[in-house]
Order: structure tokens, then C-alpha cells, then sequence
């Protein structure tokens, strides 16, 4: 594989993949990009997403969206319709199944058929590619708001082809996103080298005046992430797009749990990416995305919504243009569509109530922002350095040297020499700081709060500690406790 | 039974990865060898694993909700491989939405799995049953009585 | 009526009416105080309210505290099983039915007669009084939590005197806030004088080495009820309740919404309850609590669970000692035991998550507790003026003069002049203030507050605003829009 | 009927005075002559006031669960009162704990209830009714063709 840089790919590049892409599955064949513009042409306004959801960060408003996915075309149509109405959803998703995720589209052709023998969905999501464009445009066509691409694809090409093409306005990935966290041993030359190739695609869309929304995938692994690591993530990833000519992106946020941490997190973050953007001089429309608990969560539905309700209020005073919002039967499965529903006018309520309510001049926050943003800056200095500039080539030196290095990921990629921990507020600090490039004064404010929470607690810290953490907000805390 | 290789592992394309770890380190914990093969296992990576190691069980996750599709032929295949009996655990999240846990049991038993745990099971109930079952085979294999409860 | 003074009852004064009271119904006929300090000795420790709540101020928990209560003792002993095991409720409650809040003691007695035939509860409380000493401590002795009684009686003597004897330790209410909000045209001098009277019961019992936890109903209306008004009520109650020998008080609070106020409300009535406590040199340990959002309840679940968890939310950074909860189910009807114990679970699991989090150092709440403080200074000097120093004097001349004047209160002993209408930000403000004893300052906030609303709405002020305001949580908002 | 005389009140122990307030509001603001007698009305004082007031309806509120029990014999004391015909609605939470709407209205429609509404239902649907129902009555009266619509 060919190093990869951050640059933008010329058209005599992009072609020269990109038959290849489309002959991935029958699918895709003889996709032509002009008809895609010409059709993208006819959506009104208020069903793109990135109008949407700009006009939304222009009114304070704070837009919800749900996950969605099911195996058939018509029960996904029903669903998206059921959130639309009864669930108020202000923005839609297609979940895309993991079997398309992984390009393995003869099993997601398996699952659409078990589904309809066995009359439910036995797909954990909507597989795209094998229904095509005309299918997916029934889909775009029946729906009243922007709908998005939700995954986890390491190589989305054909996904976005299709569904770009087929009406769809906002796709959500990046090729750090969608491999470290959701792949096993796939490299990183080659997915921020796919995922080019959609931020091309998406560019291309919009130099033909069409919009369209794009978002590296905040939460990671999902589990106690340290906000630094996520937010350089993404800031790395939506310098990526820009690169490609994207013009809307929307960076977000998993929710830690932590109020003040959650707030700083996602105000660092948007701050340091318009930054980064003013520098390269990209002109591009950031939005923020702020994720409910992406942890493991309560069975009992009751505890559920007082989770659910804590992320509406993070979001709300997180001041973040969307919230992803969960549901009650998180800790099981899928949820149908009424579960579905309920979490988002459980959220809708308190956004409402808390419409135009505010915890800003407060010092602790402050405080937190700070020690984000040098903890960011700190991650994002290495990987430029080890880049020698290049955004693409450092990332994917970082990786190898573990000066980024997420928690709990699967992929062999990564280092997994960082551990995270919970301090006394439940903010997510580092237990294990493994290569993170961080200065001394960074890693001394850490181990203060984990010996304050060990000397709380009187328990020396340890692992246990930390699956006490991962266990605990499925228990009914945030803090892990002894059991 | 302290000492008994495991095989474990998150089949299929299935990628959460954080329950596998802590299932490790469970088990590791608890004395057992623990071979982990991590997330996104084939069937034939997990009886390759088994019969390399000589494991006297094969502990499955499935989290994303193809579990069902993913699980299909593991027994048979086990047999093929000469491993017919060994222990198949399977937890996690088997299927696709919040369903009626002994109809999933009852399925999984089905396909030929000795025992079946339901979303967010823990460790612990695990290690108390493969001891419970590995001393069971234990019985079988040296000829002691099935009345003696294994000390844990 | 004699005027009433704010003065402890002589033993030969309580003596010389108990019979009287004791004779107001069969099951009252005999109760020997003695006999019952004796049982009340039995009772362990944990199980006492006074002790439970007082040491949860001190290690800094917030206890959770459902409403109960069904027409059958037997069901309300399940009830009750129910909402301790799976709700874990940390505090219990008997509600107290309708009929026997007004001492009709047939009528409740016809309401259990009925509930047996119906098969399910006819009465909206249990009639403690019906069932008297001997039935209501199988009730007590059948669980392991401290148990209240919660009510809305205007003359609550006998009802105190058969639930204390059965060995419930908490009993909630008082003078002003059972009557104003709970009656039609009962006399204010003869609801404080029957309050006297359980307050010097409840003194008996402290005198007697045995803790019996008093609470001023803090929310009065539950409707858009400006902080400085409730305050006031409770720290005057509070006051009261101090004089007849009362050594454990709980002053509560009803949510308003915005979560700044609900703060600053309750710290400023813990701040001020003190102050006036150490003043008149009253020993009496002080602990506090919010009730979660007490107007109209949206009818959808969902949305009742985020009312609920907002509620929780509030309730842990205003640092309340309790929290009373409300039920996916308010909206329709007295709750079943399972969506009882839902309210319960979803709080709880807020207050965990939210545990050692604080938004302290906050400017805006620093403002808004000088503001509440300096208007509930106002009402308490201008009662103190009118009653010559004598609070219960004081509390029935400010009531008939306008100085203390309650939101939509059923009483004819309530002028009704003040109209509250919520800010831009949720915060209840005075709309008319009536004859409230305000500052010009105090005025001046209240005005600019409620003309910024109407001014970001392009509307003129009017009653409107205010029934807006009134259905607002219930329609999925706070400040209530033009439909 | 603007101007129709309307007896509004929360009957038997109520003190729920919000929605009271807000119907009176209403009800006013529609043209009606509304007689409000608050909270905790007894069937007694609401049947005097229609009689004095010559009412052409009793709009009867009953919020805190007790309604069954309150409102048995409101018809049949109306007819012993001489205004037997006057119409009788009902609305607000009328039984205790979250019943199918269903059973309470034919509950209490056996009553003897011309109209029952639900927990939450808006004053504007009770207004619309009110306006029909007694533009209904007019008809018997002046002998008026039914088919004509109301003029709201
Ligand atoms: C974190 C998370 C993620 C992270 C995972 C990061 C990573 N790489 O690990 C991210 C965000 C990437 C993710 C992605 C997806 N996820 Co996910 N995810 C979760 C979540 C919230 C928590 C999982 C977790 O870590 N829990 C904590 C650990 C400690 O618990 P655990 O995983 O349950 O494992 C324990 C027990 O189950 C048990 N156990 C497990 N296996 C076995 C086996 C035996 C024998 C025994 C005894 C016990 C046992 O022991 C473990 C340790 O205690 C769960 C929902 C939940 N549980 O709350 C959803 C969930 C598992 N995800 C789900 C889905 C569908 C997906 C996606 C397809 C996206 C989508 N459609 O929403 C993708 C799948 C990607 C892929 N190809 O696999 C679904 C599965 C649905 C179903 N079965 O019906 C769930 C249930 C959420 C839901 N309700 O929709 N996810
Ligand atoms: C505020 C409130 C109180 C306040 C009342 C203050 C006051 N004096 O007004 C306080 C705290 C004092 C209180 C006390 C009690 N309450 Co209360 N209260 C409420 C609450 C939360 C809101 C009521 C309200 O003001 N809503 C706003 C107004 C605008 O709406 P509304 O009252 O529903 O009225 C509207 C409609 O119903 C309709 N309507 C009403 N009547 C009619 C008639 C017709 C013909 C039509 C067309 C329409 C109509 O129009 C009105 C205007 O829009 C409700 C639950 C809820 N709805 O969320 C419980 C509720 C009514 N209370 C209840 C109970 C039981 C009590 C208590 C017994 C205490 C207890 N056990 O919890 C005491 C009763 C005291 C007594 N003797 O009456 C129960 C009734 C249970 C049931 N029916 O099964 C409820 C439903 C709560 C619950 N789920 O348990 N309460």
C-alpha cells in the first residue's frame, strides 16, 4: 500500500478507482454521477441535512436524531415514518447492518431473506448497498427530514456512492472513526485512503451545488474515552474532509457522564476545529453532535430514561446542534419503533424545558476547557510532527506509536497501552497515559484525580476499579463501586 | 478443572470488544487458560483454536444481533473437527431486539450450545458453571462419583 | 375564634382539647399517650425518619421518597413492599385519601366498603383514621424504611394522634400550607391552632426521647408558585412548629423548572430557615426538600420520564436532603405500585450519576439567591410588622391584607391578586404582585424579566401568557408558547 | 345560546382550583354566563344554582379520583329538583389510577352524564359540544329544522 497524504484527490484519481467501486456488487454498476446530481437537484431544502441542521446552529435550536435499522426496505420506511411522527425526530437515520459494514454483502443478501422467512428483522440494520438506488429512493422519497447514513464501515465507497445517489444528504464516518474502533485489522493507509475517496465524493456533490453533510463518528469505542482523544480524532478527521472539499461537518461527542466535563469537552472541540480550519483556510460550516451514553446501560427501562434524560440535559447545556438520542431497550437489542420513540420525546422534554437555560461564567468549566484543549493540543502537535505536516501520513504514524491510542478498541492498530479511569466526579481522566505525548504537568493533574478517587474510596487503584467503571452505569452509578 | 483451556472470542463480524476483555480477564482470574481470539471470530478460527490448544471449551459472544446467523453449524462443524464434545457457551446479545430470553435458549440450545447466558450476564455465573461442568466431565472421565459437589 | 398566638401550648391547653379530639371518630376513642411513647421506643433506628433523613445531610445523600396510598390497608402494605424492594425507595409514605383529609370519616369508611366490592382502590388515599392504631402498625411494623404520613388535612389532630400512636415517625403539613391550598374557607387561626395542637403532640413525643420529623408542605398549589412566596410559608411553619417543641424539621421546595432558581430557592430557604432558627434560639436540626415538578404532568410516559429525571437533576445540584418523586402515570391517575417504583428508579439513577457533582461557583445563582432571599425578607418582615412581632398573629393579618398572597389557592382567605408568568428562561416571575410587600427594586426585576419574555415572543403580556404557562410542561415545554 | 347561563365547579372534597380557573376563563371568554362555584361543590349547591340562575348546563370537574363516588344521584337529584333535562357534563382524572377511557365514559354516561371527558381534555372541545348540544335544544324549542348548522 502506497503511503497515503492529505491531499485532494484529482478527478484522474478518483476515476481511476472508482469503476472498480461500483463493480463491487451488481448494485453499483453503471452508477452515473450526473443522474445522482440531477436527482439530489429536486430534494427541497428543508429535507437536506446540512441546511437543516446549519439553520438549526443559527437558532440555538438542538435538532434530535435517532439510530434505525432493520433489515427490510418497506419496515424500514415504516419505522423512519413512526419516528417522524410520533417520535418528532427532527433528523433521520438508515443504520446500516454489520454484515455491509464489512463489505460482506452475499451474508446481508442472507439476512434480508431470513427476515422475510422468519418475519422479523434478523439484520442489525438497513444493508443499503444490496437494496440499490431505486429501492433507497422510495426510502428518501417517503420521509418529510433529512436523512443520514449511520455505520461503521472501514470501506464505505460503494455505501456512499448508493446512497448519496439515492437520496440520502448526510453520511457519517471517517477513516479513523470507522476502523479503529469498528475493525480488527484493517490499515490505516488504507481506510483514510477509502474514506478520501467519500469526502471526494461528497466534494464533488457539493461543487455541483448539492450539500452534503458529513460527520466523523465522535464516541469512539463508546467506553470512558477521554474527551482529548476523541476530540483529535476528530479534528483530524474533519481536516481530512475539508481537504476533499467538504463544506458541512458536524464533529461530536459520546457523552462521559460527567455534566462539566461534557460541556468543556464539546466547547473545546468546537473551538479547536474552527480553529484548525481558520489555519488551513478550508471554509467549511462546523456543526457539533453531542452522543447519549454510548456505554453499556440498565436493563430496567425506568433507569434507562433517567440515562436518557441526563444525556438531553448534557446536550442542552452542551449547546450541540444535535443529540443522538438511545432508547429504554438499549441494554437488549434493536429496539422497535415505540422504544425508539420514547427516547426521543423523553429527550425532546427536556430539551424543551431547558431551551434558553444556561450554566456558562462557572469557573470549574473553565477550568476543564483548558485542561481539554492542552490535552488535544498536545495529541494533535505529535501527530503533526510525526506527519512532518502531513495530517493523513501522522495519523497513521501516531497510531503505530501509540501517540494516539484509544481505549478499549479492537483493532490490532492500536496500542492499547492507555487505560481510563473515573475520578471522584465521574470525570473520565487516564489511569495509564501509555505514549500519549503529554507534558508532565498534564499527567501530574491525572494522577491527582485517580489518587483522590483511590484515597476516597479507600481501595488501592487497580483494574477492578476500572470494570467497576464500565459495569457501573448499568448498575445505576457512574462511578464503578466495590461490589 | 483449574487450569482448563478456554477458547473465547466475539464471532462473526461482531466488533464490541470491551465484554471480551473483561470475560478474559475474568476467566484468567478465575484460573483458567484462557485463549482469546478477540472480536469478529470465524467458526473455523474457533475450532482451529480449540483443537491446537486441546481446549475443553469454546466460550462465544455475540453482541450485534446476528448471533442467530453467525452461531449456525458451530456444533456440527466441531464434530466434523473431531471436537464433538466439547463445552459451547454462548452469551451476549444473541439476537436482533429485546426478545423473551428462554425462546433464545431454546434456539440456541437447538443448534447444540450446553448452555446459553441473556444480555449482560455475568462472568461469575460462567465460571461457576464451566467448574460445574468441566468436574461433571471430569466424573465421566476418571469414574467418581456424581453426588460429590466440586469445591470452589 | 380566639386569636391565635405564637406561643407553646400549656400541657393543661393540649389537655384540655385532646379528648375532644381523641372523640371525633371510634378508633380515636382511649389512645393513651403513654402506651404509645412505649411502642414508639421499639422502633429501630433506621426505621426512624428523623434520624434517617438527618443522617443523610450529613453524608452529603439525597434520599428518594414516593406518595402512596390505596383504600386497603393490605394493598397498602404491598404497595409499600413494592416501592422499598424493587422502587428502593429510601423513605416511605402513607397518602392520605381525600375524605379523611376533610374528616369525613363515613365517607372514607363508604370508600372502603366500595373498594372491597370494586376490587380495586375507590379512595385516592388511605383513611389511617378508619383503620386506627391497632391496623395501621401492622402496617409500620411491615417494613424496614421510616415512614410518613402525607396529606393536605386542614385538622390533622386525630389523624396525628393514631398514626404516631401507630408508630409512623414523620407526619407532613401545616397551618398555612394545609390549608391555603386545601381548603375552601377554612380559618387560618383555627388551622394554625390544630397545628399547634400536632406540633405540641410531636414535641410530647420529642420530649420523650423519640424523634418525630415535621414537614411543611413546600410546593402550596404546584403551580408557577414564585420561591420567595413558598419560602416564606415554610420558614414561618417552620417557626411555629420550633415553638411547640418540634426538633426535626424538613422544609421543602416544589420545582419551578429552571434549574438556576431551583437552586437558588432552595438555598436560600435552607439559608433563611437557619438564620430565623438560631434567632429565637430554637434547637431544631434542619434538613431539606425539593419535590419534583408538581403542576400538570404531559400524558405521554416518555415525557413524563423526562419531567421525572429533570426533576432529579434539579434536586441533586440544589443538594436537597430528599427528593419527593412523581410517576410516568401523574397525568392520569394515582399510580400502580410498578409505575410508582419506575419514578423511583429513573430519580435514582439521575442522583447516582449525579453524585459529587456540583455546579457551584456560578454567578447567575448567586444573583438569583440574593434575589429570592431579599424578596422572602420582604413577605417575612412585612408578616412580622403586621403580626407585631408575633408570627401566627402576623401569618392571618398578612393573609387577609394581601402580604401573603398564593397562586391559583382554592381559599377565600387568599386575596388572589399575585398572577406569577415565567421569564424567558423558565423562572417564575411576578406578573402582578398584588399587595406583596415589595421593594421598588424587587418590582423593577420582576417587570424588565417579563417584558423581555414579551418582547422575544412579539406578544403583548396578558392572562394568555400565563395559561400558556400553565399547560406548558404538560404540552412537552416550560415557557409556554402560543399554540 | 351565546349567553346560555352554565354552572361550572369541582365536586365532593376537590380542591384541584387550577383547571377550575382556566375552565371559568374559558367558558366566559366563549360567551357563556358562567357561574363558578370553585372548588369542593356538593351536588346540593350545584343543583340550587342552576335552579337559581335558571343554567342550562352543570359542568362538573372531578379531579382527585373520588368522581364515581361523588357523582352518583347528580341526575336523579336534578330531576327531583325540577330541572331534570338540564344537560350534565363531566371531565377531568374521574376515577382513581389510569383507567381505559372507555369504561369511565359508559360509566358515567349510565350516570346519567350527557357528555364525559377525559383526563387533559381541552375546554375548546367542551365548548364546541356545549354550542351544539344546546343549539340542539333550541331546535326543540322554536321547532327549528336540525339540519341548519350553528353559527360559532
Ligand atoms: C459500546 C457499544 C458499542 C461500541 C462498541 C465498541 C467496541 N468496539 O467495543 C460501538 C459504538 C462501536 C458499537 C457499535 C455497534 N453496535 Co453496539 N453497543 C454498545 C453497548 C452500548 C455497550 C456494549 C458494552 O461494551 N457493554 C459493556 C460490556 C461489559 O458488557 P457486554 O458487552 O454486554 O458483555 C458482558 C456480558 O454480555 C457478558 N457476556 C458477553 N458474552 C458472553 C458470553 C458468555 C458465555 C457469558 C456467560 C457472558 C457473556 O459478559 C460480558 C462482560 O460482563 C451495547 C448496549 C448495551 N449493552 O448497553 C450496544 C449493542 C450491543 N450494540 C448494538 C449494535 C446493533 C451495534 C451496531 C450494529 C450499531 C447499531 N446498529 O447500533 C454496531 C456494531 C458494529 C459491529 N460490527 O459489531 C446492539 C445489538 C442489538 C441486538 N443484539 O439486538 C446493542 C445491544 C445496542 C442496541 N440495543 O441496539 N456498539
Ligand atoms: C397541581 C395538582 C395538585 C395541587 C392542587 C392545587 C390546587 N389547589 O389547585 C395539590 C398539590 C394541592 C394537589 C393535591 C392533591 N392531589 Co393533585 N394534582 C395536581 C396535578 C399535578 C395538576 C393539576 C392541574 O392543576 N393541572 C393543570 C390544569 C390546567 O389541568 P386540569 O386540572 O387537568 O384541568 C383541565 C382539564 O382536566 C379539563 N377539565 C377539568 N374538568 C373538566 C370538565 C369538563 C366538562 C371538561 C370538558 C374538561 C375539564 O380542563 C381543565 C383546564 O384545561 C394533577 C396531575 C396532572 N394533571 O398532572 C394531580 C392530580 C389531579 N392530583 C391527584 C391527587 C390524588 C391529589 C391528592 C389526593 C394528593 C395525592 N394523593 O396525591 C390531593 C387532593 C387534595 C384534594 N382534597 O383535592 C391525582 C388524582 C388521581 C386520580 N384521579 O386517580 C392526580 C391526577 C395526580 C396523580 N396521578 O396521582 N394536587
Amino acid at each position: 500500500m502506497a503511503e497515503v497524504r492529505n491531499k485532494c484527490l484529482t478527478i484522474k484519481e478518483f476515476e481511476a478507482v472508482r469503476q472498480g467501486v461500483l463493480n463491487q456488487w451488481p448494485t453499483g454498476k453503471g452508477l452515473a454521477l450526473q443522474e445522482a446530481f440531477s436527482y439530489q437537484k429536486k430534494i427541497p431544502k428543508q429535507k437536506r441535512f446540512a441546511e437543516r441542521i446549519e439553520e438549526a446552529m443559527v437558532k440555538g435550536e438542538v435538532l434530535t436524531q435517532p439510530r434505525a435499522g432493520v433489515a427490510l426496505i418497506d419496515q424500514q420506511i415504516l419505522l423512519l415514518k413512526h419516528l417522524e411522527a410520533e417520535g418528532g425526530a427532527d433528523l433521520l437515520s438508515a443504520t446500516i447492518d454489520s454484515y455491509t459494514r464489512q463489505n460482506r454483502y452475499h451474508e446481508a443478501q442472507k439476512g434480508i431473506e431470513e427476515s422475510i422467512n422468519a418475519g422479523r428483522s434478523m439484520l442489525n440494520g438497513l444493508p443499503v448497498v444490496n437494496y440499490g438506488v431505486a429501492s433507497c429512493r422510495r426510502l428518501t422519497e417517503a420521509l418529510n427530514r433529512p436523512l443520514q447514513v449511520r455505520h461503521g464501515t472501514p470501506d464505505a465507497r460503494l455505501l456512499a456512492e448508493i446512497s448519496l445517489a439515492a437520496g440520502f444528504t448526510a453520511f457519517e464516518g471517517g477513516g479513523i472513526s470507522y476502523n479503529i474502533p469498528y475493525a480488527k485489522n484493517v490499515p490505516l493507509e488504507a481506510t483514510i485512503y477509502y474514506w478520501q475517496y467519500v469526502d471526494r465524493l461528497a466534494g464533488l456533490y457539493e461543487e455541483n451545488g448539492l450539500s452534503v453533510n458529513r460527520e466523523p463518528f465522535g464516541p469512539l469505542t463508546g467506553t470512558l474515552v477521554p474527551p482529548c482523544l476523541s476530540n483529535a480524532v476528530a479534528i483530524i478527521e474533519a481536516l481530512l474532509a475539508a481537504e476533499q472539499g467538504v463544506k458541512s461537518i458536524t464533529v461530536g461527542y459520546g457523552q462521559g457522564g460527567n455534566l462539566i466535563q461534557d460541556v468543556a469537552a464539546l466547547r473545546s472541540l468546537k473551538q479547536l476545529v474552527l480553529e484548525y480550519m481558520e489555519r488551513y483556510n478550508y471554509k467549511v460550516k462546523i456543526t457539533t453532535v453531542f452522543h447519549q451514553w454510548m456505554g453499556g446501560f440498565p436493563p430496567d427501562e425506568a433507569k434507562a430514561f433517567g440515562v436518557i434524560a441526563w444525556g438531553a440535559v448534557a446536550a442542552a447545556f452542551a449547546n450541540a446542534t444535535k443529540v443522538i438520542v438511545k432508547t429504554p431497550h438499549e441494554a437488549f437489542g434493536i429496539p422497535t419503533k415505540e422504544a425508539n420513540a420514547d427516547g426521543l420525546k423523553a429527550t425532546r422534554q427536556v430539551l424543551n424545558i431547558l431551551q434558553g437555560q444556561r450554566i456558562t461564567e462557572l469557573q470549574a468549566l473553565e477550568e476543564e476547557t483548558t485542561i481539554i484543549t492542552a490535552e488535544t493540543k498536545s495529541l494533535l502537535d505529535g501527530v503533526e510532527r510525526l506527519g512532518e505536516g502531513d495530517w493523513a501520513l501522522g495519523t497513521v504514524r501516531a497510531f503505530a506509536a501509540g501517540v494516539l491510542d484509544l481505549p478499549f478498541a479492537p483493532s490490532k492498530l492500536n496500542r492499547g497501552k492507555v487505560m481510563p479511569i473515573r475520578d471522584q466526579e465521574g470525570a473520565v481522566r487516564f489511569l495509564k497515559h501509555g505514549n500519549l505525548p503529554f507534558t508532565q504537568e498534564i499527567i501530574d493533574f491525572h494522577r491527582t484525580k485517580v489518587s483522590e478517587r483511590a484515597k476516597a474510596e479507600k481501595r488501592p487503584v487497580s483494574l477492578q476499579m476500572v470494570i467497576d467503571d464500565i459495569y457501573a452505569i448499568g448498575k445505576g452509578m457512574l462511578v464503578g463501586k466495590p461490589s | 478443572m483449574k487450569g482448563s483451556t478456554l477458547v473465547l472470542g466475539v464471532i462473526g463480524m461482531d466488533v464490541h470488544a470491551v465484554g471480551n476483555k473483561i470475560l478474559e480477564y475474568a476467566f484468567n482470574h478465575a484460573g483458567f487458560n484462557v485463549i482469546n481470539l478477540g472480536v469478529m471470530v470465524s467458526q473455523e478460527e474457533f475450532i482451529s483454536a480449540a483443537v491446537e490448544t486441546a481446549a475443553e471449551a469454546i466460550i462465544v459472544s455475540s453482541l450485534y444481533g446476528h448471533g442467530q446467523l453467525d452461531c449456525r453449524g458451530l456444533r456440527s462443524k466441531c464434530i466434523e473437527a473431531g471436537i464433538g464434545n466439547i463445552l459451547l457457551y454462548v452469551g451476549g446479545n444473541l439476537v436482533v431486539g429485546k426478545t423473551s430470553f428462554p425462546e433464545v435458549e431454546r434456539t440456541f440450545k437447538n443448534m447444540g450450545f450446553d448452555r446459553v447466558y441473556p444480555p449482560g450476564a455475568s462472568p461469575e455465573q460462567a465460571i461457576i458453571d464451566l467448574r460445574n461442568d468441566l468436574w461433571l466431565r471430569e466424573e465421566d472421565i476418571h469414574g467418581r462419583s456424581k453426588e460429590q459437589m466440586p469445591n470452589h
